[in-house]
């Protein structure tokens, strides 16, 4: 019980998909301009991560095995394509203002490299499938976690006086550094 | 060789059957979209977009065909309000486009012949008349859109701007010294 | 002992009331004119009933209330009415507005006027009677005092009199009450008729000793029951009728809703003894208390006429060659008053002759540190530091989250800001901004309600159109084919010929052209038709029934 | 037209800071009574490095300088990360630390107010990440009778990186007291064993244990005079209390005192100047109490389990991250609206 829990602990806070590993960069810096809108994006990459985590062992342990490992990286990628086309169809259907406004990052998330890179880790880590589960779980509640809060201090910055050229995406480098910075406070915490 | 093959092709059967049946469970008929965007859009119905009013300018904006930058009765603030629903970067408006004060139109009854062709242009019904009968313009239905001036032989209408006065004046934002004024 | 609540916040600045107690209320000679503009009230803007050159009595009524949300305004002497026209008038704008000029002819002339007994006179009608005299709230909200007595159903419980007075330098409430208490007392017997108010509660700060000493002892004399003089601690913005009712009920009422509802109902003292005049006398709002202070020799009050020029009045109360501008009310909520010229209104409290000295201007405005000292303040309880954030960004969608509206401008959030931020403006900036959103927005769906209408007609009128054109050519085709049939029966055929016609009348007189629309048009035919049906039905309410009143 | 109100309270930015700044001092005589001066000119360098930084970035970004150069938001800036580096630290160790925070966490974002990470702390954070080793070398106490430099010597250390030729640097310096603790809970030494260390005081470390409470002495004023709110101090010592309390209950020779950790380190000055710095924090009291509450947590376990000495500057950090979060989420109701819902 207390490993899932380490694990949990570690994908979220100390080895942070994106802050600390620095994937998955690109929706972190493309829908995180709006609080709604992250936590959009969060919840269909941790939906994805999730099943895509899971799938992912079943392929690897059951259908690949050691002979087929160098199908490892092309057959999740499949997966994972298949399963954001089905969050895709499914977020269309239920909620068309986030559909637009996730717009071209929702396909994205097929070549986000934090979700083929969590199966890809699970694999290195020769974690098993509850394990697996768990990483890919923790790393998107992780990915969620920063993209939140990361909305949240770009919507208050939309006040800001920041210098002309600054202004947009820069800052939020800038901002996305810096809290890269403090998640390096984490280090240490969980092996 | 054979059993990657087989392993890539059911696996792609797999995905291909859940995204089929999911195709079908999750289709969605028309694009509510465009009645939020029809919501944002001034309503002035005058055509600068190139579209024959703001609905079909709306849905063109849905289909993705047009920028959002084509109306300039909404403002800077009209297209900040479209680019915040779509999610897309603010346009400013193009060279020409830039959006006029609000007015309205004024009918010079002195010269107006009555030939009706400025109630036939006016897109919500603001203008008042009968043939051979001097046409009025109801002020607080017009939208200000020009559609009318065009058409008028005796070119008997002018856009009239709408002041400042003590009902529609507005606070205006402070203006803080340090901050506006450079060193 | 009632106990008292306390609200959220507040501040204690100088109150510098002494100044104009020290003498009593001053009667102010008759001014060389009258500026008296036709909108001192909420509401609709009043309609002038007499022309340029005529002479009008004193309590002659020259504006006649529009609407329901309305209210009278009179001539407050008798003389010659020398222009109906745009002047400057006390508005934050500082843009003129419809105003009548009166040269007073010296006479002070009455018309004739007279009280009515109230005991005897029903409730709507003392409510006509309001209407008719243009009594309306002089606390500063100038709200028609006729639409606040009526409670709408509603069971009032506390009928709150407000002679707080929290804005310093304001003092014609407290010489009111120290000279005037008992017809205060009558008219608030009189409200408290009209709203059948259980008990009155009469709040004054307990910095006015003397006013509190004579409204107990006016309470005593008439021998009032249940009617109560209430010290309130010092603290402003006590006097907003939202903070008085939660100070002596504990009922907090908020934005937007009706005090009515939650059993209160709040007037201010000079309300009460104006609805006394008004009845008892039939005097109609020709004159209030003034409180003249500030950088002037000789503070105090006068009882002014309604449309006296702010210069006139001043001069009386010397005011001294350094003043800068004048302010109308007190130094916390006033306005900037944008010339000499403007006439005294309903609305004005007081009048402060401001001097660089006086009211230093303010440092420049540093950004906002979000110490939260507003926080601490606010008596809405708001988080002014994020309201002003977000007014600053045009972001007025999240003003409006935090609640922007709640705001009733006390200022008090400026006043302890250690940037010197003018926080007061930008709410007013950002409440002006989306006001002026709304009214766009309401013209925006009108203007697509009627385009999708026209479209409608139109294409009405083209299947009309097609239609007609088909049933003659029907006709013709049948015309020709009964030619080339046997001519034999006439008499068949004659009948028939009728018939045919019959036919093609009764299609022609009911065009059932939408029996070929789709299921969506016709829904959308019935939707308009519900909708128009809708516009008539307002628009017949519309002149009897107004607007319900927003605040209070 | 000018708007209402016409009258203000006299009070200014420039002088809440200074009574921040003047709350500092009971800290800085302590630390400067045992440890030398030397901290004075970190100070000195730290300020003057802050104020050319501002006037710069003013200039870059032409905003008026003077109004913000004489907010003293800068100076507090400069001290309150001159105070969390050592004494001894090389003289570009500290310009490099107060520029990096006056420039890129503060005006690139804005300038005063706007900036969402308390700058010295993100000073602090750039420094122990890029210069681990210089960060570590404190200065011993002169209650531990260890060699002293005269100020010459120091000067000339700070400067030159020249130290008398009879000394090393670790005849002089030392580290912390919590990095002692952990260095030597992980030789397998136990709490009592190591708290018997010379360099251990009634409370924490010897000498640092007094400064800390020279900081608090400065907090209470602040406190007292209503330039700080109780909540973030209170709720922020409580946490960082319960915390230590719980596992110092459940192991008392694996987990010192709640008492330790209160004294040592950064945790007063933090409590009473760090985490309170307004711009910062969350600005609802409720608000404020989890922001506390959340960095008292994360100061025990970065210190406790964590791989840096202190960890009183990333939990700051890792807090002001949630601040936009934590004000949305804790808006109070108001006036009126408290009964029902919304």
């Amino acid at each position: 019980m207390s490993e899932y829990l380490l694990i949990l602990v570690g994908t979220v806070f100390v080895n942070n998909i994106v802050m600390v590993k620095i994937l998955g960069l690109c929706p972190f810096m493309g829908v995180s301009r709006k609080l709604e809108t992250a936590l959009g994006m969060g919840a269909a990459t941790t939906f994805v991560l999730t099943l895509g985590s899971g799938a992912s062992y079943l392929i690897q342990h059951y259908l690949l095995g050691p002979e087929l490992a160098y199908l490892t990286t092309l057959s999740f990628i499949v997966v994972i394509a298949g399963i954001v086309q089905f969050t895709e169809m499914a977020i269309k259907k239920t909620s068309p203002d986030l559909y637009q406004v996730l717009g071209i990052y929702l396909p994205l998330i097929t070549t986000n490299c934090a979700v083929l890179g969590i199966p890809l880790l699970n694999v290195q880590a020769k974690h098993d499938f509850m394990e697996s589960l768990l990483f890919g779980f923790g790393g998107a509640v992780g990915f969620t976690l920063v993209m939140v809060l990361f909305a949240g201090i770009r919507e208050r910055l939309e006040g800001a006086d920041v210098p002309v050229i600054f202004k947009g995406t820069a800052i939020a480098m800038v901002t996305a550094g810096l809290m890269s910075l403090s998640f390096m406070g984490f280090s240490g915490l969980v092996k | 060789m054979i059993s990657a093959l087989w392993v890539m092709i059911g696996i792609s059967l797999l995905l291909g059957a859940v995204l089929g049946y999911s195709s079908i469970k999750f289709k969605v008929e028309g694009n509510p979209l465009v009645e939020k965007i029809d919501a944002v859009l001034p309503q002035t119905q005058c055509g600068q977009c190139g579209y024959p009013g703001c609905k079909p300018y709306a849905e063109a904006i849905a289909k993705g065909e047009i920028g959002i930058n084509k109306c300039p009765p909404g403002g800077e603030e009209g297209i900040q309000k479209l680019a915040d629903l779509l999610g897309v970067e603010f346009q400013p408006f193009g060279e020409g486009a830039a959006p006029k004060g609000k007015a309205v139109a004024f009918i010079d009854e002195q010269t107006c012949i009555g030939c009706t062709l400025c109630i036939q242009a006016c897109p919500v019904d603001a203008i008042a008349g009968a043939a051979k009968q001097m046409h009025t313009i109801i002020a607080s239905e017009c939208t200000g859109c020009e559609l009318c001036l065009p058409p008028c032989p005796v070119d008997c209408i002018t856009m009239e701007s709408i002041g400042e006065n003590i009902t529609n004046w507005k606070w205006r934002h402070p203006v803080i010294i340090p901050i506006k004024v450079a060193a | 002992m009632r106990t008292l609540f306390a609200f959220h916040g507040g501040v204690h600045p100088p109150t510098h009331k002494d100044e104009s107690t020290r003498t009593p209320i001053a009667q102010t000679p008759l001014p060389s004119k009258l500026v008296i503009p036709l909108s001192q009230h909420v509401g609709n803007r009043a309609v002038p009933i007499v022309q340029v050159g005529e002479r009008v009595l004193k309590g002659q009524k020259i504006g006649r209330p529009e609407g329901k949300l309305s209210s009278a305004v009179h001539a407050s002497t008798s003389g010659t009415v020398s222009a109906i026209d745009m002047q400057l008038v006390a508005h934050h704008s500082g843009l003129p507005d419809l105003c009548v000029t009166l040269i007073p002819d010296g006479k002070d002339e009455w018309i004739a006027h007279g009280g009515v007994d109230t005991k005897q006179t029903s409730h709507s009608e003392l409510r006509h009677l309001l209407r008719k005299a243009g009594v309306v709230g002089l606390g500063g909200a100038v709200f028609p005092s006729d639409l606040k007595t009526d409670a709408h159903h509603h069971k009032i419980k506390t009928l709150v009199i407000n002679g707080a007075e929290c804005e310093p330098y304001i003092t014609c409430d407290d010489m009111l009450m120290r000279e005037r208490a008992t017809d205060i007392l009558r008219g608030a017997g009189i409200l408290r008729e009209l709203l059948h108010a259980e008990e009155v509660l009469i709040g004054i700060e307990d910095n006015k000793p003397e006013a509190i000493a004579a409204m107990q002892l006016a309470v005593g004399q008439d021998k009032h029951d249940k009617m109560e003089v209430l010290s309130v601690p010092t603290m402003y913005p006590s006097g907003g009728a939202k903070q008085l009712i939660r100070i002596l009920t504990g009922i907090e009422v908020a934005a937007g809703v009706r005090s009515t509802e939650m059993g209160v109902q709040c007037f201010n003292v000079a309300t009460a003894y104006t609805v006394w005049r008004a009845l008892a006398h039939g005097e109609p709002l020709l004159s209030r208390i003034v409180t003249v202070t500030g950088n002037v020799s000789d503070a105090q009050n006068f009882d002014v006429l309604i449309g006296t020029p702010l210069d006139e009045l001043v001069a009386l109360a010397g005011s001294k060659p350094d003043t800068d501008r004048h302010i109308m009310g007190g130094p916390m909520m006033g306005v900037d008053l944008p010339a000499g010229t403007v006439g005294i209104t309903k609305a004005t409290n007081c009048i402060i002759e401001s001097s660089p000295k006086l009211f230093p201007p303010q440092p420049p405005a540093l950004p906002c540190i979000r110490c939260t000292r507003c926080t601490d303040v606010c008596p809405a309880e708001l988080q002014p530091q994020d309201l002003y954030w977000f007014a600053k960004a045009n972001n007025f969608g999240k003003t409006q989250e935090f609640h922007l509206f709640d705001c009733i401008e006390c200022g008090a959030c400026a006043y302890v800001c250690p940037s010197n931020i003018p926080l007061v403006q930008y709410y007013r900036y950002a409440k002006s901004e989306i006001h002026e959103r709304e009214r766009d927005k309401k013209a925006a769906d009108l203007a697509r309600e009627r385009h999708e209408y026209r479209q409608l007609r139109i294409e009405r009128d083209k299947q009309e159109k097609a239609e007609k054109l088909a049933q003659k050519e029907r006709e013709a085709a049948a015309k020709a084919a009964q030619a080339a049939a046997t001519p034999d029966d006439t008499q068949q055929r004659l009948i028939e010929e009728a018939l045919a016609r019959a036919k093609a009348q009764a299609a022609v007189a009911h065009p059932q052209n939408t029996e070929t629309l789709t299921p969506g048009q016709s829904a959308e035919i019935a939707a308009i038709e519900a909708r128009r049906a809708k516009i008539r039905e307002m628009a017949a309410d519309a002149g009897a029934d107004d607007e319900p009143p927003k605040s209070h | 037209m000018l708007s209402s109100p016409f009258i203000a309270q006299p009070s200014s930015v420039s002088q809440i800071m200074l009574r921040v700044l003047l709350a500092l001092i009971p800290g800085i005589a302590l630390y400067v009574w045992y440890f030398g001066p030397a901290i004075l000119v970190s100070i000195t360098l730290a300020s003057i490095t802050a104020l050319a930084t501002e006037a710069v970035m003013l200039k870059l970004r032409s905003r008026p300088i003077k109004p913000f150069i004489s907010d003293n938001t800068a100076l507090l800036t400069a001290w309150l990360l001159a105070l969390s580096i050592p004494p001894l630290a090389p003289w570009w160790l500290v310009v490099v630390g107060t520029a990096f925070a006056i420039a890129v966490s503060k005006h690139l974002y804005g300038g005063l107010g706007s900036n969402p990470f308390n700058p010295a702390m993100i000073g602090y954070a750039v420094l122990i990440i890029s210069f681990p080793v210089h960060m570590t070398h404190w200065l011993t106490p002169h209650a531990l009778g260890g060699v002293e430099l005269s100020f010459v010597e120091q000067l000339n250390y700070i400067f030159n990186g020249v130290l008398p030729s009879h000394l090393t640097l670790d005849a002089i310096t030392m580290a912390t007291a919590l990095d002692t603790l952990k260095t030597q809970l992980h030789l397998g030494l136990s709490v009592s064993d190591i708290r018997d260390m010379p360099i251990y005081g009634r409370l924490a470390g010897k000498g640092s244990e007094m400064v800390a409470i020279g900081f608090a002495i400065g907090g209470l004023y602040l406190i007292f005079t209503r330039i700080i709110s109780w909540h973030l101090p209170v709720a922020y010592l409580a946490a960082l209390f319960a915390t230590a309390g719980v596992f110092h209950l459940v192991d008392p020779q694996h987990y010192v005192t709640p008492l330790f950790h209160w004294f040592s380190g950064a945790a007063m000055i933090g409590a009473f100047f760090i985490l309170t710095d307004p711009v910062t924090s969350p600005t609802t009291a409720k608000g404020k109490i989890i922001f506390a509450v959340g960095a008292g947590i994360l100061t025990y376990l970065i210190r406790v389990f964590g791989g840096f000495p202190d960890g009183m500057a990333f939990a700051t950090l890792l807090m002001n991250i949630c601040v936009p979060l934590i004000d949305a989420y804790t808006q109070p109701k108001v006036f009126g609206k408290k009964g029902a819902g919304k």
